[in-house]
């Protein structure tokens, strides 16, 4: 059990949604799913930081959502499918999401899954870069 | 008695509904894509599935989570397109098939498998991409569908070979339903692709097409590997593979490859698609 | 590491939180029942269990029809009481224990069990009755719950095997939690009832008084008992029974018979109760 | 499976809650559940047959619910536990619904579960009584 869910901290540039993520990203991923409805996304794009003091997050949590930091919403317990719908309200595909994590231009980031995508050699282990 | 007639395998990739949904499929990106659908489709409808059992993931749709089912049958009569943040996407109502739904439901409890029944539930472009890659673009399903929802978002999903054992279930309840039914078992999701942080849009192409290979010839070897295994080698979203070891149960342990197709990518994400049929 | 010192089955009957909650237990109807109780509640505050698991049914009030899970483990922080259409009961709120129910709920599903995780639930008189029972009317429930719900009202429900085997699946969960806890697990529902149709008020005292023989002596033997037993002889929601071989599944096969208490009738219900206690 | 459904049928005056009940009674007992809000409630005992229309039930359910005939819902797919909110929204226990169900007075039916309830004894089977 222990070392089912240590090992995932060995995967690099993963964070895996364990219970630990969940229980710290609930309210933040709870705020997300209620973009879900067209009224609720036009609440939000009209005043984001008022539509995000209704949902019990941290300050934190908000600030990273507002600054579109997704990184830092995973590392406090945002799932990638429930920051999807911050996405989404953006207009913004999964693909600009990845290019905004990797912190790579989008038509680079692009490129590179044209050219087969990053490759794992160098990634399946933390100890492969020491 | 139904019959369990064969496998589907695919990607289920959003993008590919997008295009799809946008009329941009003949797109140098997107052409080499649907060209590998073309052999199915044309399969498919010789075929002619009166049900499919569709096994997919919902992507924080229609499970929040406040409630996060570990396997849930579908048995209501119907389920509408989720609305998953861009508008529900204008693809025919998916109608099920309740007695059936219910059957399997069911069996596999009392083979102690330990479902969530619904009644209600909307379905995401997990399910609904699959649909339109093989049927493109009808005004009506031509078969009925019963969705079976595998956690893959939560920590941890079912093991490898608890989806493998699932299948056989199904299959078994299939088989002792009282109707001529040609049902046919799709598994969806991957191939190897993640979406999150600083090591999103990593592809495996080595380990997908060994898993491909295995899928189909080893399937009893590829159901003992460990999620760690998964999101080392094929990204922390190629978890879904898992979810094609439900469909493989359900087939015979010797079964005929009828078609392969591989393409990178569709957006982040390799595209992996199997055609199986049992032979007997 | 935690430690599953004990158990405990106790019927979960409404009407007996009604009774209390309208300060009717020194009426002659309750005073017998109630009177079984007396013991337990010196006994559980000896004990003092850090975390009860609490196996009960939902009757209707957190699962309607649209979605309903054969396994269910709350994982939330607190649940409150359900309106079961008189309002709440007023006792107080349930804490969970967050860090627990997680680690059960992924042992168990890497051990192959089915379970839905749930972070909000209310929970009804099948959870709360039990409290009432053993901790009489606190301010405060004096330790953690963790709620498991088990389907027993949509057929068909998880078999006694099934549930047998949960039961030790939750013990190596517990017994693998790095924290010194005290932890007790608690079977509820039961005994036999009819409440529905002409055959409503159906009480088999000698199906009641073998079953709480056999779930202390032959747990193995009583978990191959098929549903159709249960409807027969201790009538058709008397199937809350199956509930039990959960907790007992969790003990060990030798186990102390601390106390037992069997009374008829509270309501519609035959009311059994047992203490069992973990020799090692 | 099928000897599985099957074998509930030879138990005398008793409905098992399967598929196939379950798929009858589905609107009837999201009526019920409907019940468990207090706004609800009072709206369902200001105009029955107005709160009833606005659930998609047949007319012999709805029907069954206004006669209060429990035996009748069950039969047309209706789950006790979720009828017991009719009967908590007309204040009553149930052990009075079981007196509806069973044709027998509250008082004398109250007498029988004193005597120690119902007897097994006749009631296994249906072939008990041939
Ligand atoms: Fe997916
Ligand atoms: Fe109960």
């Amino acid at each position: 059990m222990k070392d089912y869910n240590e090992a995932f901290n060995d995967v690099p540039g993963t964070v895996i949604f364990d219970a630990t993520q969940s229980r710290l990203g609930f309210h933040l991923n709870q705020f997300c799913m209620s973009l879900m409805k067209e009224e609720n996304r036009e609440a939000f794009k009209a005043d984001e930081k008022a539509y995000l003091q209704k949902h019990p997050m941290t300050d934190e949590q908000r600030d990273a959502v507002i600054a579109r930091d997704f990184n830092r919403m995973i590392a406090l317990g945002g799932n990638i499918y429930f920051l999807a719908k911050i996405g989404a309200t953006d207009g913004h595909s999964f693909q600009k999401l990845a290019s905004l994590m990797t912190g790579v231009p989008e038509e680079e980031y692009r490129d590179m899954m044209l050219a087969g995508g990053r490759s794992p050699e160098g990634n399946r282990s933390k100890s492969e870069n020491r | 008695m139904a019959r369990l007639t064969g496998g589907i395998a695919t990607s289920h990739v959003p993008a590919i509904g997008v295009a799809i949904d946008l009329g941009k499929t003949n797109e140098d990106y997107w052409k080499p894509l649907f060209a590998g659908y073309d052999f199915s489709k044309k399969w498919i409808k010789e075929e002619k599935p009166d049900v499919v059992i569709l096994v997919y993931n919902d992507h924080a749709s229609a499970f929040s989570l406040e409630l996060i089912p570990t396997f849930a049958i579908g048995c209501a009569e119907s389920f509408q397109p989720a609305d998953e943040g861009w508008g529900h996407r204008k693809v025919p109502v998916v109608e099920g098939h309740p007695e059936l739904a219910w059957h399997i439901a069911q069996s596999t409890i009392l083979d102690e498998f330990d479902m969530t029944i619904i009644n209600k539930m909307d379905v995401d472009h997990g399910l609904t991409v699959p649909l339109s890659l093989m049927f493109g673009e009808p005004e009506k399903w031509p078969c009925k569908i019963i969705p079976i929802a595998v956690n893959v978002v939560q920590y941890p999903p079912p093991t490898g070979n608890r989806c493998y054992n699932l299948g056989k279930a199904i299959r078994k309840a299939v088989e002792s339903f009282d109707a001529d039914l040609n049902v046919q078992i799709w598994g969806t999701g991957g191939m190897s692709h993640q979406l999150q942080g600083p090591r999103a849009g990593l592809i495996n192409q080595e380990f997908d097409n060994q898993f491909l290979d295995r899928i189909v010839k080893d399937p009893e070897g590829q159901a003992k590997v460990p999620h760690i295994d998964y999101v080392r080698e094929a990204g922390s979203e190629g978890i879904e593979l898992v979810m094609w070891l439900i469909m493989r149960g359900a087939l015979d342990k010797d079964v005929e490859e009828v078609y392969r197709f591989y393409h990178v990518p569709a957006s982040n994400t390799a595209v992996g698609h199997l055609i199986l049929k049992n032979k007997t």
